[in-house]
Parts: structure tokens; C-alpha cells; sequence
């Protein structure tokens, strides 16, 4: 399925199950793995008021394209589902989403992580955080959500 | 025909522009098309390189009307 | 928090989202990893038409709690939660759901397999599937949800 | 006083019944609960034993009030 692009706020368990009705066969499946990371109102001790996330629009849709098609296909998945926002978020809303569906519970752990490792070492999308004190890009070893 | 260049993120804060476009001339490498499109500038460490989309080392070959993009390492998820 | 033992379908992301509000505090956790058991319609090639989960009521809720406890010990959870149902279960029907949630993916992660990986191993639950030619106990190498 | 046995799916099938209670008198462990509360039946090779809702082995001891249960690998999940 292709991932989804978002510059507004979801409700990742609402996805999850407009997904399964339209996509799964219920029955089909017997194992949900999914993967919820939301912005936390704090990284390094300085408290964050919002956050920008940059993008490159097309790369990013081909990238997750790809990326839930491999993975599909390597974890014999039933299907997998991937959503990230861009643009401005704020504390305690959802960032991302990863789910995979599977028969068996191994393959959906590992398919559902595999694509959120992914998506964070290669998928191009930069945090901009913005604080009391100013702008700041956030660096690959200090994010507020690892 | 020409090819388009794009910066991202920090790496566009710091080249000052975030598209680029160049005339081609071949042969044409990545690290070239950088080069010609930023003044002279070094380019930092940890960028990484795309062309069409695709990830690409910095030697990697430039044809024309492709899209090269230069982005910091990236933090999404 | 305590584990709930069900005699009734539910919905997981229902649940989930219930947990949150009540027990989580928007942007202190960054990571929500969740793992949804379903029950298939087939299994070892015989159609299933339904199952019965006999459990020790007393000890489940025992064994259940105690894990949850020292999962969020042991991953220094934000906190985690654990669903089960026993008695009659049809295909399609979610039969477990097991979340965590965090601080960092990793733990989230972990945690969520963690809870999994120890109710398939020793939770006091048994499936017993009614297929067309009868009943039959399932046995923990042929299970029909893995 | 006693204690209490319990049996759990297809041991509870395989034993006849689901309960049972015996008088208590010492020493007793779990092994014995078995064989006294199932008219020396042999104990399968896989069976889980609990006293008090806590898993334990055949050789632990048993007090007097404890609930003791006998059940077949798990499968829940």
C-alpha cells in the first residue's frame, strides 16, 4: 500500500482500523503490529512549544512507496501501513505510524520495526524544533523521539 | 535542456537557496553539480546526495534533466 | 496496571485509546508500540468455525498482573496493558492485545514483544477449536494466531 | 483443614473431573497431590504444576490450605 503523507493531525488508531476494513480480510490475518511514535514536550531539558518537519515531497512518497512494498514482501505480510506528518506539529500529537499485518506474530514485530528503522536512518524528512529560546535543527542523536 | 538542484533543511540555510538550475555539460558527476551550484563551497561531511529520487554517492553520473538533491542526514519519525 | 481478562468482544484500538486518556499524559511519551492477536479462520488446512479459551481465572489475573508490573520495571515504561479474552472467540475476533509505551522506540518495542512472548509461554490459557469434525485441544506448535 | 486441587483443560479431561480436595497431613508435596487426588494416575511428561497461583515443581511442598492445580502446556495469545 502507499504511505501516506499527512500536514495535518491523525488519529493513528482510527487509520489503523479505516485500513483493516478497507484492505484486510478479517479471519486472513491473526497478528497487528503497530508502532505509534507522538512528539514529547521535551528534548535536553528545554521545553519545546512546537516543531517544524521539513520534507522533500517527492523522494519522501517514493521512498515509503518503496519501502512498505519490499517490506511487504519480505516479512510476507498480509499488509502494512505507513503515515508520517510534515509541517508543524505540537507536543503530544502523533508524528508517525507503522503497522504490519501478518499470520504470525514474528513477522509482524519484525516488520513493524523494520520499517520504522528504516524510515528514521533513510526516509528524507528534518526536524526543525522550536524553543523558548529560538530555532533549532534537531541531530540524529538527540531526537526528542528516538 | 538542464538540470535541477535542490537543498534541504539546514543544508539549505547554509548554501542560502533552497533550487538551483544548471546547464548540462556532460560528463557531469554529483559532487560537480554541487560545486557549480553552490560557489565553491565545501561540501559538509554527512551530506547525502540524491538523484532522481534516489539515493547516490557524490561520483555517482548526472544526466540531463535529472534531479540532484543535497540534504543533511536525516530525522524524521 | 492490571491486566483485564474479557468474556466479551472488544475492540483494541478502542482500548487503547480509553488507556490513554485515562493513564497517559499527552507529551511525556514519545514511543506507543501495540501487538492486536486475531483469531484466523483456518488452521492446519480444516476450517475453524470457532474456539473455546478455558483459563484459571484466579491465577491469569495473577500471572498477568505481575508481568505487567515487572515489564514496566524492567523497560521503564510510561506504562503498558494487557487485554485477554477467554470463553467463546469467533474468527476475526481479537483475542489478545498487549501495549507499551515510552519514552524511546526501542523500549516500547521490546516491551510490547516482551508481554507477548511471556503470555504465549505461561499464561494459564487453553484453546480448544471447534472445527466441522469436532472439537479439538491446540497445542503450542500448531497454534492458528502464532 | 485441606487442600483444594484443581485441573485444568485436557488434563481436567483426561483426570475426569475438575476438582477435587484432600485432607491435609504432613509431609506433602506436589507430586503426591497428584497421585492421591487422581487414583495413581501417572502424571504426563508436560504437566504444569502451581501452588497457590504460582508456578512450582512436582517436588515442592504443600501446606495445609494451599490451592494446588495441575494443567497442560499453555496456549493463549
Amino acid at each position: 500500500m502507499p504511505a501516506i503523507l499527512l500536514d495535518k493531525i491523525f488519529n493513528p488508531w482510527d487509520e489503523i482500523q479505516r485500513h483493516q476494513a478497507e484492505h484486510l480480510q478479517p479471519g486472513h490475518y491473526g497478528a497487528t503490529a503497530t508502532f505509534v511514535g507522538t512528539m514529547r514536550d521535551f528534548n535536553i531539558s528545554e521545553s519545546v512549544s512546537h516543531m517544524r518537519l521539513e520534507h522533500y515531497p517527492a523522494m519522501t512518497q517514493h521512498y515509503l512507496d518503496n519501502l512498505c512494498t519490499q517490506c511487504i514482501d519480505t516479512y510476507d505480510l498480509d499488509d502494512c501501513l505507513v503515515i508520517h506528518r510534515f509541517g508543524e506539529i505540537r507536543p503530544g500529537e502523533p508524528i508517525v505510524l507503522t503497522a504490519a499485518w501478518s499470520g504470525h506474530r514474528a513477522q509482524a514485530f519484525d516488520a513493524c520495526r523494520y520499517l520504522m528503522e528504516e524510515l528514521k536512518a533513510r526516509a528524507p524528512f528534518w526536524k526543525k524544533e522550536v524553543t523558548e529560546t529560538g530555532e533549532r535543527w534537531v541531530h540524529n542523536d538527540q531526537q526528542a523521539e528516538k | 535542456m538542464s538540470i535541477t538542484i535542490q537543498f534541504f533543511a539546514s543544508l539549505r540555510e547554509q548554501v542560502g537557496k533552497q533550487q538551483a538550475t544548471l546547464p548540462y555539460e556532460a560528463p557531469l558527476d554529483v559532487s560537480t553539480v554541487w560545486t557549480l551550484s553552490t560557489d565553491n563551497m565545501k561540501m559538509p561531511d554527512n551530506t547525502l546526495c540524491a538523484v532522481n529520487m534516489e539515493y547516490v554517492k557524490p561520483d555517482a553520473t548526472v544526466s540531463d534533466g535529472d534531479e540532484v538533491a543535497f540534504f543533511p542526514p536525516v530525522t524524521g519519525g
